[in-house]
């Protein structure tokens, strides 16, 4: 038993931080913040540069078939560093559920092209109607033959403006139950009938769309998975993406907490736009709300423990 | 004890609200949080509500008809001051300073001459007062004074810097905490003065705050001049005139922020049944309701600590530093009540001002940063848990304080 | 308009401090928290003397027909000094249900005992499966011609076991609906059937009892009120009782916070059975529940807002 | 990062827990918080229960044979303590300051004849030790010794009061810190000493504590004889010595406490289907839940967090300050989960020991008024974020104190 980090994990995290440091000052962060696009080309270049994408992807789809616990050096520094740009939503949303949901021609196509940033892509899951439970998806996709039309409204996002394709939750048989009757669908932004647009959201270090989709076609060979059976491995991959319930329940606010007492501790200069704490403190507002909130979590945690 | 008006208060009561419904700006809309966009438009919209307010007999109820007020008491003034709160408030919004310290000040602590001279021109809504005490490097610690004025002939020169200043950047006069006595520190030495945000010298550059507003300031001044005229009290004077009156303001001023908290809490509830959590209105979730009925007894406490407060004022009591407590009712709970806002509205919470998917239009969001400020402005809660642990209950003054006031 | 209180007011405050400052020393209550009476009859025939009972009980039944308030101002001072004894229950809980729900006959018939001080009485609310919501009342009362028959537990009854009569809430009506089938009968505990047993409790500086009904007849005549209709007067007697749904879900926790704080302050001296906080904390940690807890105010502030 | 046992070490918690199952005492019933009612009988039989881990091979996993212990790993002595406070703490509970701090002070800092005298007759469950650090008057500040010992030929003198020493009216011995040099303050001319609690001299007086037992004691001393072979280290070494060993105690500590609350945990649920709201088992109250989720996600966190500086400890690091984090991590969750189990009975919850009433018969009461020891004991939450402060976090020391230490 030895819950410590190894020396190599320990180096990764070192390595990000000193790329990071360089390359994400505040006043980039700042430019970022304000800028429509969220990040440039040249700083995701970098990215690619450094194979963070490949890590946890397997070697058949060209990745490094890395562990998680790896990532999550990557991710520790990316957050301290609040890293702008698609990384997350490409790889630890889309990625990660191609992998658990997608057949082996699926993947095939869309993982390598990850690995080498030749595309990004992203998750939509919340509805107006949601609140912050990513279990109500009421989206509806009606079946046409084979293929599946979609109408509604998915929120918050991540990243869509700038995806390639957006892995989208729908409801294909109707009820309330996540485990029976959503489906996830592969769907390029670009298609007729699909609108994107950037929400004016107080965390703007990272950028969050709505996306409209009006009888939007989509074909059965961009289906991910099974129909009807797409909650169970959106779940297992939202669930590596956060790690577990618990975290996701007890972090987030104690990080907001802690970006509340970092400004009462400053005082008026905390309050200024020019002190940098205000976009750690929207930035954990809005990590309360993604992948469910704390209220979600704690009655998620509970049934896992049949309570 | 009787909490209830009189039949002739409830009469002017009505009146002034038939009055006001007559008398709102065109195109106002009470239940829109926010009718005015820009700075300047504001400005424009209370600068011609406060002259309407004059010309229908309801500005400065309490003061004298000599001073542009209306020569009645304190009770008409709250009535017409919890009306506009818990309809109109936005109107009045950028007087609060004019009229929570820069009024009482002139009216307790100035002379006849700077009576007349200012207070009908702030009641006919020519004149917005701003305040310059705090200054960068003094913390909360508002006697922590370095801008000096020194007397030369018939004028003081000012040198120094303000901070934290609201509505520097439109306000035309300014009540000006300085230290005319060099050598001394703190309370001691200090000053009191009217500046003409107009004169030469004066610099107002605005500090944007994590709103993405630029509420706040810097006043910069160098080698400004203040007649002789606009020393209010007398040299040294400083520190008791400041205090005084930000005594005085509190009483009249909890009882306002608890009718506009009261109409907060309205549209909350309103919120609650609009936005939505797994398909069902929010109000609808348990856990929730524990929340919106935590707040809305928050403000019950602020308006009844406020109407207690207010009526030790009636019967003629000063009101004591126990204000620090209503400061802390209305500041500690709004940036519960605002999180708990956004949070309630799920991924929509996020959501601010100019998309179709917000719920409000942005305003929770805006209400939701701007409380950030609550325990930090108007003095900080740290500095009013000590007021009241020194100063209500008596106790020692807290240890690493007596330290670095040595 | 003044919310502040009047000479006479603040006199009858300070004349309730100076007696119960030293009537109620903290031996005294120290004495009278192991004690299983809980009171003595010597203190309690002084607040006779000093005709408390008799304050907001109307001048026609021997009272002196004050107002609220003007009791306030003695029981603010019974809470400062934690006065132990059936006063509250005889007069806040008994008295104030007669009042909002008696007969005139049973009016005449026990308010001008208790206002002499011979009779003492209690109310009867909780069950078992209650929790802190006091609308769950399913204590069966079966009709038998006129009368009826009482069958099952009420616990956390105020001083049953010094009490002349208890005023017990049961369902004549099944459901669950307080305002329809609740009845209110005046049962006298030395009946057969009824077992008055003292409860342990934390807070013992009032004696709480659970009351056991078996097979208890109670003839018509010791109805109070309305057969099913017993619901509204018993609120508003609890409703008198404790100003308010905001202020019971808003005070005893907070007066409860305020010990823990004490405790903390003091340290280890704050710990010892020897400090008198630990009384104040479990009278505060009592409080929270009796007559209803905070989410159950929350809920009712909330019902009598619409919402 | 790896969180499991290797197949040898869970080979060996196997097999402790089957030899548990048949060793312990008859009529123990693991799933009932309190089997014993009196110290008396707790004493007796944590006596006998250490006797027969020793007879078994259990006792002190990690420490030599020579010193009664089985020449293991503290991996090993980890297994055992966990799988103990996960069935029977119980059984170990008057052993905590002995384990905790007595064993690894004497072997880390004792000479090899006062290891050999006292280690084994630990370990076999002949003595137990109390410890003396705090006095009255000193608060919580550990250094704020007066007890004096003077050195008289080949013997201390000891005169003096310590307070809050647990179980002192039942423990054979006490590690004392003393004052040996006149004059000194604080920390300077600290010793310690092995003090035998039956030597003359030695008064204890019982302190009953809001739970109504008494649990705690004050120490009096009155020329009590010391001989100078059990003072441990050198006259002045005091301080180090308790410091260090302090630290050494919490890593394991804060792993068998987490055992302990995951035990507790189960028994809060239990309790959750038991207890009635509305005539429903609470468990089923969405409030409730929430509240029951984040106790459960704060006894993971207590865990995980005690794995960590556990695993640090394997690898050979001296655990740090950062132990000040795991004191906290247990010590403030307590309080509101006990008090959350007392609220979630409702008006049962008032109902303690020896009523059919009682949910649970009076142990989540007496846990609710024990833990408001928690956040005092052992360190209270202000030193504990003093110590991370300024030791964790290199912040300068607090004001006050640098002024009340002058």
């Amino acid at each position: 038993m030895d819950i410590t980090l190894s020396k190599a994990q320990q180096d990764m995290a070192k390595e990000a931080r000193r790329f990071l440091k360089n390359e994400c000052p505040i006043d980039f962060i700042s430019e970022m913040f304000d800028d429509k696009k969220g990040y440039t080309d040249k700083f995701w270049s970098k990215i690619i540069e450094l194979d963070w994408p490949a890590m946890c992807i397997p070697e058949k789809y060209s990745g490094m078939g890395m562990e998680l616990i790896d990532m999550v050096m990557v991710l520790e520094e990316s957050g301290r560093f609040m890293m702008p740009g698609p990384f997350f939503s490409t790889v630890m949303y889309a990625a990660e559920t191609l992998l658990a949901a997608g057949t082996e021609a699926q993947k095939e196509k869309y993982l390598p092209q990850i690995v080498d940033g030749k595309i990004k892509g992203t998750l939509a899951v919340f509805e107006p109607d949601s609140g912050a439970d990513p279990t109500y998806i009421q989206m509806e996709a009606k079946a046409q033959g084979k293929d599946f039309v979609l109408n509604g409204s998915k929120v918050l996002v991540s990243d869509a403006h700038e995806s390639n394709f957006i892995i989208c939750a729908a409801r294909t048989s109707p009820g309330n139950d996540p485990s029976n009757g959503i489906t996830l669908f592969m769907v390029d932004p670009k298609k007729n009938g699909v609108t994107v647009s950037l929400l004016p959201t107080m965390d703007s270090t990272r950028k969050y769309c709505a996306v409209e989709f009006k009888n939007v076609a989509v074909s059965a060979g961009d289906i991910l998975g099974e129909v009807d059976k797409g909650w169970a491995p959106l779940n297992r991959a939202m669930d590596r993406a956060i790690a577990a319930s618990a975290a996701k329940a007890y972090i987030p606010p104690m990080f907001y907490n802690v970006t509340c007492g970092t400004v009462q501790v400053l005082g008026g200069t905390g309050f200024v736009w020019e002190n940098e704490i205000h976009y750690y403190l929207k930035r954990a507002k809005a990590n309360e709300v993604v992948l469910g909130d704390q209220d979600y979590h704690h009655e998620r945690l509970l049934k896992l423990l049949s309570l | 004890m009787d909490y209830r008006l009189t039949p002739e208060q409830e009469g002017f009561r009505k009146e002034f609200v038939s009055w006001l419904e007559k008398n709102l700006p065109e195109g106002f809309d009470p239940e829109k949080p926010r009718n005015y966009n820009t700075p300047e438009e504001h400005l424009v919209a209370y600068k011609a509500f406060q002259k309407r307010l004059s010309e229908g007999g309801y500005a400065g109820m309490h003061y004298a008809k000599e001073y542009g007020g209306q020569g009645k008491t304190i009770i008409e003034e709250s009535i017409v001051l919890q009306t506009i709160a818990s309809t109109c408030m936005e109107l009045r919004g950028p007087g609060g300073i004019t009229f929570g310290m820069a009024v009482p000040t002139i009216h307790t602590c100035g002379n006849e001459e700077q009576k007349r001279k200012y207070l009908p021109r702030i009641m006919d809504g020519t004149q917005l007062w701003c305040q310059g005490f705090s200054e960068p490097g003094a913390g909360s610690d508002v006697a922590n004074v370095s801008t000096m004025a020194i007397r030369k002939g018939d004028h003081y020169v000012v040198n120094g810097q303000k901070v934290w200043t609201s509505i520097a950047h439109m306000a035309d006069h300014c009540i000006l905490l300085v230290r005319t006595e060099p050598e001394t520190t703190k309370h001691r030495g200090l000053s009191y003065l009217l500046l003409d945000m107009k004169a030469p010298g004066v610099d107002v550059r605005p500090m944007k705050q994590m709103t993405g507003e630029a509420e706040f300031n810097e006043v910069f001044m160098d080698n400004v001049k203040v007649p002789v005229e606009d020393l209010v009290g007398k040299e040294g004077d400083g520190w008791m005139i400041a205090i005084t009156t930000l005594m005085f303001e509190r009483a009249i001023g909890d009882v306002t922020m608890a009718s506009s908290y009261e109409k907060m809490m309205k549209r909350y509830f309103n919120m609650a049944k609009t936005a939505k959590r797994s398909g069902k209105p929010v109000i609808e979730n348990p856990v929730v309701r524990q929340k919106i009925a935590h707040h809305y007894i928050e403000t019950m406490v602020l308006k009844y600590h406020g109407l207690r407060n207010f009526s030790k004022l009636i019967k003629g009591g000063v009101p004591g530093p126990e204000g620090s407590i209503g400061k802390l009712l209305w500041s500690v709970p709004n940036p519960m009540i605002t999180n708990d806002a956004v949070m309630m509205q799920g991924p929509l919470g996020q959501v601010g001002e100019g998309s179709p998917y917000s719920i409000g239009d942005g305003t929770w969001q805006y209400a939701f940063l701007r409380a950030k400020g609550n325990t930090i402005e108007a003095g900080s809660t740290e500095i009013q848990k000590n007021i009241i642990g020194e100063r209500v209950l008596g106790l020692p003054k807290d240890a690493s304080r007596a330290v670095v006031r040595k």
